[in-house]
């Protein structure tokens, strides 16, 4: 203990005079700027020293700032702990311990790979249903010869079955787990399961989302052909098909048979849902009107949507949880400061205040991340949270209400401890339910801001721009172009709705509705 | 004051607050008045005696039993435990403190945690402290499941899985774990069915012989605090209005408000024939107490003054009400919106004070020196305002319990009050009663 | 004034209805409230008190469900002219005296089966018929709220049988003032409106106890205190001008003090206007000290039921001494109280037993087999003692211990026979003619 | 605390909001991403353009030092004075751009306010009293749909219904009534006369409808709640033990109280239907403010932009107030203790 104090101290020591020359160059040279850094890396420091001490055990660190009066004592260990750690971690990168990091992720995935490789049942290349036709109506390269639609739905199949299994493992996994292995004969979880099992509506929802999430997670297996292919570098890609004209099979690059595949509007330039085009290509939802397949354009779409809404809400969620934690427990001004700030965000239309994120960052090296999916996923955190701190502050005030939390308080347990252990808990069910509802919302929001031509950059495919595309059709033989993604994402919209919906009556049956106001328009992620 | 009389007789004292005070901010942003919710309160706990605190709901009984155990923040006053000042811990000696004085809550729905299970909920005190390796700790829980009457097997149910009664013996059990010596109990047992009560105050008695526990009970309901405590406080707006021997005081209450208090409890025995006061309406808002002795505006036994000696018991009964008609208007005519609306002269529906009095008066006869007061202070709401006739009647008949906080004064041994009429000057109140009847 | 109830209940069964369980809440509650006399209803919580409140006014929410075995009826003389008059065929005629002339004549009802094939859905029986002159008029009978349709006990609400909840705050509506709530029930009930209405609002207010009435109408329910808004909620029930007031715990949760007062209140108000008073609660202090009778409850069922004089000295059903003595400060400065050992059980299967036996210190083998009856405990001596040397002093319990004269067997054959008659009879205290099998299939799941 | 104590505290709050909010339209003007003189000038590498890009640049106040920059530009909002465009309208007011494009818009959110109150809150309080009837459910899963529906999407079938009126309808939406175009701004100029008044409300109707729509199934769907939860209330217990009928007790009782959560959910929605109607009013080719802005956007106007930006804040700061008033007007209690 004494040597790691000692180490402390030194650390510290030799911390301290750069420190201060930065701190000093800093403030003189950048204003108001500079004490902004000064004070950020010091907050950062604390939390960092926070989260640091919860592990280590402050005994360690109490020697060294024995000379401090005891109010500074604290901060100014978690300060200098975190420092410890910070100036740590920027050792570790200035010399290449990153590299070293990556070589060993490089090796374990080495190791990992082959077996990734290994053929897997719901795979493209398992049942390959591209190929093409020869005039005897034989088809060739196709699995077992079927026609692409037969064999392509066979792939379809397989992939709901292999999820299906899943689930049916996850669930029966479960059981076995109450039955046996749980010591708890009962738990309010299992309350809620039960509730969940009456709940039709819920359950409607539970299969929309389980589709469109098994539609993003395997969108490379369930197209028809890749995106790869049709969507991101057609003129890098060759099909074989049979030509009747020349009577052989002749290789055609995608983009060239794209450019003959087009639906705009008219019986002769038009390929609907269900249909072939002449290059032996089967259209399960007709083609875009550059000739690309809407199927596949939209469930890779269904992967951006998932990923680019995961993320924000998952930022967003963990926000709006902290800031709900720290004003219920701690109220008085820490709560002014939040709502103040909170009504400031909102207070801009949110939509308006995407339009113009996306818009102003979109030359910054953040949009290059993902197509923009990632800056996208940012900007709607951050125009996000308030939404969700909003909700989550009235059931965490009524929490901290709670005997149990001022019991806990007298026993000395730590703030920390009481948010984690005698709040937290009670949130999960909120965040589950608003998770799911500004998911809904968040992929409206990302398909309005895409019908603009905004967020995600073509030629990444999202779900809104196929609708834009097809704004011209919408009375026209090429109606799917417009109708088909507007639905999906009404449909996706209102599964993750009525998931919201059932974790709310499962969760806590009582809950006053006064918690329901916020959902109600958070759902649609401002007013797309 | 000296010390013997505060505590219980020949015990040495375990708590001991001093002229404690709690406040409770406005919420108004500026120009509120704060709640005073425990107004300079004194008293000792002897080690293994049981004090209880009674008082009606928003007395601060609570905020007090919070405030002892520092929970709430303290605006002035001294609270020592075995010696030491509880005020002045800092972060870390509160923390080892807070292991020697728990608290026991009210609503056993509230009390523990529902997402946990009954062994995380008792185990946790002796997680926070450190206590003793893993299986100590589960070996400890499993002896206080049964020391209050549960079973070790409970350790992996949920709350939901018990009744009110049962739960409260899990919080009783949470409090016992980090072995404390003083343990606050808020109304224990008022959320629960009699024949549960019972064996509650049961258990709290046992475990109080077994471990030498020193209690401070708060509650509403006299006989649980008669049945249980050693010593009573009574409590009527934030401050202590009397303390003593428990049957003492319930045989013998010497303050005004004790007496009262008592004598509203409906007694469980049709034969029992009391000797009812039934007080006016109800206790005023600590946010607005009233100047002087907080129970002038309610109390039967005011002192009156002699000016109006004249004046009979039916009388003074209207004279009161009258004046608490008057407070209340003059309350409300603070109000910004009652203001506009007397001014632009909106505020027809209210009878007028004139019509107040005839109703009050009309079947009684007064003196003619304080009908005279009476009818000005009607002709000074009329062209002046209510507060201005407010004022005219507090000078014409308010006395010193409405002008002066009265003192605690020692009435027996061990016995304090705090009532104007104990002063020599004036009758004492069991004097005045018998007078009067 | 007629001897007889106002209101009486007899055999009153409310069960609730879910997925998993039928639970009995009200089992076979009997008991009646002379006009001018209060009946106490005490009960630990769950024991069905506020349930057999609602359940007299149909107030009963789903999926709970008042049986038609049971009978709750109302006496009152007018109520029941009017509704005879109002549904002819409705009408039962109980006494020798229907079949004459004059009592056509007074309600012109068509007493034959023809008109009326079901006799069961005849829910105003008539009694008496007093003749005076070329008119004659109902004097005595009833209307059965259960089997009457909704619209007539849509009738008997508030202008009949008023009631007052626990929470007054909750049962004030927040958005109008006292004065408007108040208005309304006097333009619905006594047809007085305008400034005829706000008079007679302030009347009410002041008969109440709120001084400066006037002002007070026109502030909302929130600037009232608890105690006054419990006060403003009686002031509405007597805005209906009804015979009977039930009061589901009016002062839990209201300050002693305040307590005292409302008490006060009530005795007052009963004087005054002749109420008759149903007064539940869980207090035994409250009910010795308002009550003229006490009804005990226990898991659905009254299990004993004496003056309240009678009870407190000689409580006869294991139950009601165990709760009294349970009571601390009663017990005198005994260290220990006495308490009863286990819970108060959800009544979710038909009474086959005696629902307290597990409980029970006095327990015998035969109360896990025998549903108890009522049966009269009070000894004539018992009677002289209490003061009622006329003895005309009800008290019965519902024990196998009882009646205490008879030796064991002759005991629980009484309790015994007493059920068979009752299953072979078209109203039963206990409802216990499904058997066991019923028991079986009620179990929990 | 009472009403008007609250109502004071709530404008006190919203100041700070207007402030921090006028702080951000600043350091998005002065640090954001995108040089607001350099946008307006383009790419101009000759001496005249940087002579010009330094005239801009005095001009838009940028060579202040920030602080300094910060009070004149703060001062300006505050006093409303909100300089001019750029790019898109060069050397016109901003204030007179609103003047031209404003009241479009609020004609649009009028209607588009209007139609859910009138249309979704009354289903939704029918769906309430008659819940667990096959009708409450169809209603229910009408907002639920219409709540999930896309305004861009929704918009565009609209579109091409109305233009196909004649196939898909039996009749011409453009030559009902008056005749006007399926798209295009409305003209306030004739409202006074009838038929400038209906042409004016037909032009902007179907773009109020999709506008509306969501608000019209959240409305239904809370409406639908609170007068589930009001009904179970204590009072109306009482009422109906006190002999209430159950007619009064409906529209009396229980009415009053479910409107109040309706309150909240009418003004977020109202302020929802700014975002909206940028989408909208790009669908229908209405040129509003929602329009306005996303040009000024696309074109990187930036002083427009952050005027529009201020504009808004403002707008929606007036909203959550006339909200507050509104809940002070309808709600008793508000004020008091806890609320």
């Amino acid at each position: 203990m004494a040597a790691g104090a000692v180490s402390v101290g030194t650390a510290v020591a030799a911390a301290t005079g750069p420190t201060a020359t930065w701190v000093r160059g800093a403030l003189a040279s950048r204003g108001p700027a500079g004490v902004a850094v000064v004070g950020l890396s010091v907050l950062l420091a604390w939390l960092v020293g926070v989260v640091v001490a919860a592990r280590v055990g402050s005994e360690r660190v109490e020697a060294a700032t024995a000379a401090l009066p005891p109010r500074l004592r604290r901060p100014a260990e978690r300060v200098g702990l975190g420092g410890v750690v910070l100036v740590g971690c920027w050792l570790a990168v200035r010399f290449g311990a990153a590299d070293a990091v990556h070589a060993v992720g490089e090796t374990a995935l080495a190791a990992v790979r082959p077996i990734a490789d290994l053929p897997t049942l719901t795979a493209r290349e398992t049942v390959p249903n591209r190929g093409y036709q020869l005039p005897d109506g034989t088809w060739r390269g196709t699995f077992l010869g079927l026609s692409p639609a037969v064999a392509w739905g066979v792939r379809v199949l397989l992939i709901h079955l292999y999820v299906l299994a899943w689930a049916a493992w996850v669930w029966v996994g479960y059981l076995l787990f109450r039955a046996h292995y749980r010591r708890a004969d009962w738990t309010p979880r299992d309350d809620a399961v039960r509730r969940l099992r009456g709940h039709r509506w819920g359950q409607f929802g539970l299969v929309v989302v389980g589709l469109f999430l098994t539609m993003a997670l395997f969108a490379p297996s369930l197209g028809t052909t890749t995106a790869e292919q049709n969507l991101y570098s057609p003129f890098s890609h060759t099909i074989q098909y049979y030509d009747p004209d020349l009577g052989r099979v002749t290789e055609i690059l995608v983009g060239n048979a794209n450019s003959q595949t087009r639906s705009v509007g008219y019986a002769a330039e038009n390929l609907g849902p269900g249909s072939y085009d002449r290059f032996g290509r089967f259209h399960p939802f007709g083609t875009l009107t550059n000739g690309k397949d809407l199927f596949t354009f939209l469930v890779h779409g269904a992967r951006v949507s998932l990923v680019v809404g995961l993320l924000s809400v998952g930022a967003s969620t963990v926000v709006a949880t902290a800031f709900a934690l720290l004003s219920a427990y701690y109220r008085g001004v820490a709560d002014l400061i939040l709502v103040v700030t909170s009504d400031t965000v909102m207070g801009v239309p949110r939509l308006l205040l995407l339009i113009l994120l996306t818009v102003l960052l979109a030359d910054t090296p953040l949009a290059g991340l993902y197509d923009g999916g990632v800056l996208l996923a940012l900007v709607l955190a951050a125009t996000g949270w308030p939404f969700l701190w909003r909700a989550f502050r009235g059931p965490s005030l009524q929490i901290a209400e709670r005997d149990w939390v001022d019991a806990a308080r007298n026993y000395g347990q730590s703030p920390l401890g009481i948010m984690r252990l005698h709040m937290l808990p009670y949130l999960v069910g909120y965040l589950l339910i608003y998770s799911s509802l500004v998911l809904g919302g968040v992929i409206l929001a990302i398909a309005g801001l895409s019908f603009l031509g905004l967020g995600v950059t073509p030629p990444t495919p999202e779900w809104g721009r196929a609708v834009d595309m097809g704004r011209e059709y919408v009375a026209t033989e090429s109606w799917h172009i417009s109708l088909i993604p507007g639905a999906m994402v009404t449909l996706v919209v209102i599964g993750f709705n009525a998931v919201g919906d059932a974790l709310r009556d499962v969760v806590d049956p009582q809950s006053d509705s006064g918690a329901t106001d916020p959902s109600e328009t958070e759902s649609r992620g401002g007013g797309v | 004051m000296s010390d013997s009389e505060r505590s219980g007789a020949d015990r040495d004292p375990l708590v001991s607050v001093e002229g404690l005070r709690t406040y409770y901010a406005s919420e108004r942003l500026i120009g509120g008045k704060p709640v005073k919710a425990v107004d300079g309160v004194s008293f000792e706990i002897g080690r293994g005696e049981t004090v209880g605190i009674v008082g009606e709901s928003g007395c601060g009984k609570t905020t007090l039993g919070r405030s002892v155990l520092r929970l709430e923040d303290v605006d002035a006053g001294r609270v020592y435990f075995d010696g030491r000042d509880v005020t002045e811990l800092g972060r870390r000696e509160l923390k080892s403190w807070r292991q020697d004085a728990q608290m026991v809550y009210q609503n056993p729905n509230t009390a523990v945690n529902e997402r946990m299970t009954v062994g995380q909920i008792v185990r946790e005190p002796l997680d926070v402290h450190g206590w003793g390796t893993d299986s100590d700790r589960r070996d400890r829980v499993a002896e206080l499941l049964e020391t209050v009457g549960l079973e070790a097997e409970h350790y992996h149910r949920y709350p939901h899985q018990f009744s009110g009664g049962q739960r409260q013996r899990i919080g009783i059990a949470r409090a016992l774990a980090p072995e404390p010596e003083f343990i606050v109990l808020d109304e224990p047992v008022s959320a629960l069915d009699v024949s549960v009560q019972a064996k509650i105050l049961n258990l709290l008695t046992d475990l109080q012989e077994e471990l030498n526990l020193t209690y401070m009970l708060i509650a509403h309901d006299l006989s649980v605090v008669r049945h249980v405590c050693d010593r009573v406080g009574v409590m009527y707006l934030g401050k202590l209005m009397e303390l003593g021997p428990t049957e003492e005081l319930f045989r013998s209450p010497s303050n005004p408000y004790t007496r009262a208090l008592l004598s509203a409890i409906p007694h469980a025995d049709p034969t029992v024939s009391q000797d009812r006061i039934t007080l006016r309406g109800s206790p005023p808002s600590p946010r607005d107490p009233p100047t002087g002795c907080g129970f002038s505006t309610r109390c039967p036994f005011k002192i009156r003054p002699t000016e109006h000696d004249a004046v009979d018991e039916e009388g003074w009964t209207r004279i009161e009400e009258f004046r608490a008609v008057l407070r209340d208007r003059a309350r409300n005519a603070d109000g910004f919106v009652d203001g506009l609306k007397r001014r632009l002269g909106v505020d027809d529906r209210a009878t007028p004070i004139r019509e107040v009095r005839d109703d009050l008066f009309g079947d009684v006869s007064l003196p003619e020196a304080a009908r005279e007061r009476i009818d000005r202070a009607v002709a000074t709401a009329a062209e002046e305002g209510v507060t201005e006739a407010t004022e005219l009647l507090d000078d014409a008949f308010g006395s010193v319990c409405e002008t002066e906080v009265p003192d605690d004064h020692p009435t027996a041994a061990g016995r304090l009050s705090r009532c104007h009429r104990h002063r020599d000057e004036y009758e004492e109140p069991d004097e005045y009663r018998t007078d009067t009847r | 004034m007629t001897d007889g109830p106002i209101l009486s209940v007899e055999g009153l069964k409310t069960t609730f209805h879910t997925d998993r369980e039928t639970v009995r809440a009200v089992d076979g509650v009997s008991f009646a409230v002379p006009p001018g006399r209060t009946l106490g209803l005490v009960g630990e919580s769950g024991s069905g008190k506020s349930v057999t409140a609602r359940s007299i006014l149909g107030l009963v929410d789903d999926p709970g469900r008042v049986d038609p075995s049971g009978s709750v009826r109302y006496h009152g003389p007018s109520f029941v002219r009017r509704i005879a008059e109002r549904y002819p065929d409705a009408v039962r005629w109980a006494t020798d005296e229907t079949d004459g002339p004059d009592s056509q004549a007074t309600a012109d009802p068509q007493p034959r089966g023809d008109s009326s094939p079901d006799p069961e859905e005849r829910f105003v029986t008539v009694t008496e018929v007093r003749s005076a002159g070329e008119a004659a008029a109902i004097e005595t009978g009833w209307v059965d709220l259960v089997a009457a349709p909704r619209a007539v006990v849509e009738r008997a609400r508030g202008g009949e049988i008023a009631m007052v909840f626990q929470d007054a705050a909750s049962s004030l509506n927040p958005v109008y003032t006292v004065g408007n709530q108040i208005r309304e029930l006097l333009g619905i009930h006594r047809d007085v409106d305008g400034a005829e209405a706000t008079e007679t609002a302030a009347a009410l207010l002041e008969s109440v106890g709120i001084s400066d009435p006037e002002r007070r109408l026109d502030e909302y329910p929130h600037q009232f205190s608890g105690g006054m808004q419990q006060r403003a909620a009686i002031a509405l029930a007597l805005a209906c001008d009804p015979e009977v007031l039930l009061c589901d715990e009016p002062t839990t949760g209201l300050d002693v003090t305040i307590q005292a007062q409302i008490l006060d209140l009530l005795e007052e108000l009963q004087r005054e206007r002749d109420l008759a008073v149903v007064f539940i609660t869980h207090d035994m202090g409250v009910v010795s000290r308002i009550a003229d009778a006490v009804a005990v409850m226990y898991a659905g069922e009254v299990v004993e039921r004496a003056s309240v004089g009678r009870l407190f000295a000689d409580p006869k059903h294991p139950y009601t001494r165990g709760l009294l003595e349970s009571i601390p400060g009663l017990a005198g400065t005994a260290d220990r109280l006495p308490t009863i050992e286990g819970s108060v059980p959800t009544p979710n299967e038909p009474a086959t037993s005696c629902r307290f036996a597990p409980r029970c210190p006095e327990a015998m083998p035969e109360c896990e087999t025998v549903h108890p009856a009522h049966v009269d405990v009070s000894a004539p001596s018992d009677a002289v003692a209490a003061g009622d040397p006329a003895g005309t002093d009800e008290h019965t319990a519902a024990c196998l211990l009882y009646p205490e004269a008879e030796p064991h067997r002759r005991r629980i054959a009484a309790h015994d026979e007493d059920l068979e008659l009752n299953a072979d009879g078209s109203t039963g205290a206990g409802g216990t003619g499904e058997g066991p099998g019923a028991a079986d299939r009620g179990g929990p799941s | 605390m009472s009403r008007v104590q609250y109502f004071l505290k709530r404008v006190a709050l919203s100041v700070p909001v207007l402030v921090l909010g006028a702080t951000l339209t600043f350091v998005i003007f002065r640090f954001g991403p995108i040089d607001p003189a350099a946008a307006i000038v383009g790419e101009a590498a000759t001496e005249e353009g940087v002579a010009e890009y330094e005239r801009i640049r005095v001009e838009l106040g940028l060579e202040q030092p920030p602080l300094q920059h910060y009070w004149s530009y703060m001062t300006d909002l505050l006093t409303l004075d909100l300089g001019q465009s750029w790019v898109l309208a060069p050397q016109t007011d901003v204030v007179s751009l609103l003047v031209v494009y404003a009241p479009r818009t609020l004609w649009l959110a009028f209607w588009a306010v209007l139609i859910p109150i009138f249309v979704g809150i009354p289903m939704g309080v029918y769906a309430g009293i008659n819940s667990d009837t096959p009708l409450d459910y169809l209603l229910s899963l009408f907002g639920i749909v219409w709540r999930g529906m896309p305004n861009f999407w929704l918009g565009i079938i609209l579109l091409a219904v109305l233009s196909q009126s004649d196939a898909l309808l039996g009749f011409s939406w453009n030559d009902l009534f008056v005749e006007t175009s399926v798209t295009g701004t409305p003209d306030l100029s004739r409202l006074l006369s009838p038929t400038g008044f209906v042409a004016a409300v037909k032009q902007v109707l179907p773009a109020a409808v999709v506008l509306g729509s969501a608000s019209m199934g959240s409305e239904l769907r809370i409406a639908r709640t609170a007068v589930l939860e009001t009904i179970n209330d204590g009072y109306v217990e009482a009422a109906e033990a006190n002999g209430v009928p159950r007619r009064s007790v409906v529209w009396k009782h229980v009415l009053r109280n479910a409107l109040i959560p309706l309150v909240p959910t009418i003004t977020n929605e109202a302020f929802l239907l700014i975002g909206g109607s940028v989408i909208v009013e790009v669908v229908f080719g209405i040129n509003g403010l929602g329009w306005l802005f996303f040009q000024s956007v696309l074109n990187a106007d930036m002083p427009l932009v952050t005027a529009l930006v201020f504009v808004f804040i403002l707008v929606v700061v007036l909203i959550n107030l006339l909200q507050d008033l509104l809940y002070v007007l309808i709600d008793p209690r508000v004020g008091y203790g806890g609320r």
